[in-house]
């Protein structure tokens, strides 16, 4: 067995590699110009390659194509990459990270309240919020229900790098962009009504 | 994900400069106004795509140029003026161009590396899914609580999420409470100083939502305990009436 | 050079595939409850397994992490392939450039800072930057008015090859480069005279 893959093995890697979803081999045919007898062959030596060379990754060959996956002995620790990765890296869902803007500028608010405004449901993504410690109960809304208040807390602060929560950017700080496009363009118009008259 | 450099045009009038005088058509330290708006025009005539912002940005930069030569002029400026220099460069516009070069050349650096890393393609199917954020992503937080606000001002149909239309009424202002009830504190002590008493009914008349009236009352109880006002009924089922201490 | 990859190496392998976007040396130990010598031993291992035998993939380190892509030489045949095809591509302008190269430079920076140094109004172009998740709001400055500061994000690097900050020329560099330029162009001069001269 040849110890380097060919030109055709190596662009059917990274086309594999890139792709989303299963590649047919009309597919793999058209974008590297190749045969499909040639093709063919670059698939089953490149899954070969793995095989030998015991590669964390192989080639499936599934209704629509081939896809390129891990070998399946590894899920294990795929798995527990997940979590490390998920707990270093705090991401946050749109529907979290609006959750928590919601928080932030309308403290201390209750849950029906964040619901009313976003106009779903919110107890999961405030749990969340809850458990990476950036919001925190303070206390309760006089009323009826009593229903519970939130507030962010000092990490979500120091996270955001803010000094107080008055330092939240104010509308006009984040849109003034669109109020000064739309100036240009006021200008622009005068501008080219000039040149025409000219 | 693929990326893409725009190249050809300028990237501002210090650009636009700096190219002038690197093409050695002009030297800094004795730029002309007339030079500049000559050269930079033939320029701009040259160019077939010239784009309105790119017009305004020279325009500034001709203004720029203008008001260093109407401060030079000024009789009070220290600096004498010579008759054979009246038509050099501010000083301020070459401190500015020789503190800008460096980035200029860093832009380019940039361009290079962006084009490269870009022959370089990381899995596309991995990332899709819905948007996440990275925690500490302040914009985008901000961003959101606008957008959030306006949909709901806008009575706007729901969108791609799923969200429903629901009126806007009742739901709170977009400010810290504290704020709101400091802001509803500061307006009664304005009418208070302005008319010395008012009715309770007078403060909580004009109120559109329910929020809004316990804001006022929170403020006139906050008033009160800080003692600044008084409320009091003169006989049973009267007014309530408001009176600064 | 052995033929076959270790059990570590194939981990990293897979890991990096799942991952998509860099993996930082610590979170591969954290998963694969290696030291960090052995996991660096894996990757640098890794990398020459591919230049050798010729795969179409490589590593990068980038933004302080490691990243697997596919060879830079396969770029042309793979903006055939209909998944990068279709993908959203990046558009920056020159201007988008030197202000990103103004923010990387004085991060964390505040737009006023930016203006006076690019010597035009740069609203548009930071919200652009701010909209490609380039650069982000990092807090506000103490004093006058406040104002927003700005810095660039670990996209920023990812996207232009570098593993951290310092990677970049310092701005000495970039100076040195200039005088050594103008030394060989007389127009140029005039700019490091006009720099003596104050």
């Amino acid at each position: 067995m040849q110890s380097f893959l060919t030109a055709l093995e190596r662009t059917v890697e990274a086309i594999l590699f890139v792709a989303s979803e299963p590649v047919s081999t009309a597919e793999l045919t058209e974008t590297t110009g190749s045969s499909t007898a040639s093709v063919e062959a670059a698939l089953s030596s490149l899954r070969c390659h793995y095989e030998a060379e015991r590669h964390g990754l192989t080639l499936l060959a599934l209704a629509g194509g081939w896809q390129m996956v891990t070998s399946s002995d590894l899920e294990e620790v795929l798995l527990r990459f997940r979590d490390v990765a998920g707990s270093n890296r705090i991401r946050l869902s749109k529907a979290a990270l609006e959750t928590l803007a919601v928080i932030a500028y309308n403290q201390p608010v209750t849950r029906s309240e964040i619901e009313e405004i976003r106009g779903v449901r919110s107890d999961r993504v405030v749990e969340t919020l809850l458990g990476h410690g950036l919001v925190r109960v303070a206390g309760r809304k006089k009323g009826t229900g009593t229903p519970l208040l939130y507030r962010t807390t000092g990490r979500f602060m120091e996270l955001f790098g803010l000094d107080s929560i008055a330092a939240l950017p104010s509308r006009e700080e984040l849109e003034d962009e669109l109020a000064n496009a739309s100036e240009t363009t006021d200008g622009v118009s005068a501008f080219s009504a000039e040149r025409e008259g000219e | 994900m693929s990326y893409e450099v725009v190249t050809g045009s300028f990237a501002g009038p210090l650009d636009v400069l700096c190219a002038l005088v690197e093409s050695r058509s002009i030297e800094v330290s004795t730029i002309r106004v007339w030079e500049v708006i000559s050269l930079y025009g033939k320029y701009l005539s040259e160019t077939e795509r010239t784009t309105i912002k790119e017009l305004a940005e020279f325009l500034s930069l001709a203004a720029r140029l203008l008001l260093g030569k109407v401060h030079a002029l000024l009789p009070d400026r220290e600096a004498a003026v010579f008759p054979e220099d009246e038509d050099d460069v501010p000083e301020d516009l070459i401190r500015a161009l020789s503190r800008y070069r460096p980035y200029r050349k860093a832009a380019e650096v940039f361009g290079e590396r962006f084009r490269a890393r870009s022959a370089f393609f990381s899995r596309l199917g991995a990332d899709e899914g819905p948007p996440i954020y990275d925690l500490g992503d302040l914009y985008a937080l901000s961003r959101l609580w606008w957008r959030l606000l306006d949909r709901k001002r806008g009575g706007a149909q729901g969108d791609e999420e799923g969200y429903e239309d629901f009126a806007w009424e009742g739901v709170p202002m977009a400010v810290p409470e504290e704020t709101q009830v400091e802001t509803r504190m500061q307006e009664i002590r304005d009418l208070l100083d302005e008319r010395g008493e008012v009715t309770l009914e007078e403060l909580l008349a004009p109120v559109p939502t329910k929020s809004v009236l316990v804001l006022c009352l929170l403020a006139l109880l906050e008033l009160s305990r800080l003692g600044e006002l008084r409320m009091f009924q003169k006989e049973l089922f009267d007014h309530v009436t408001v009176v600064a201490l």
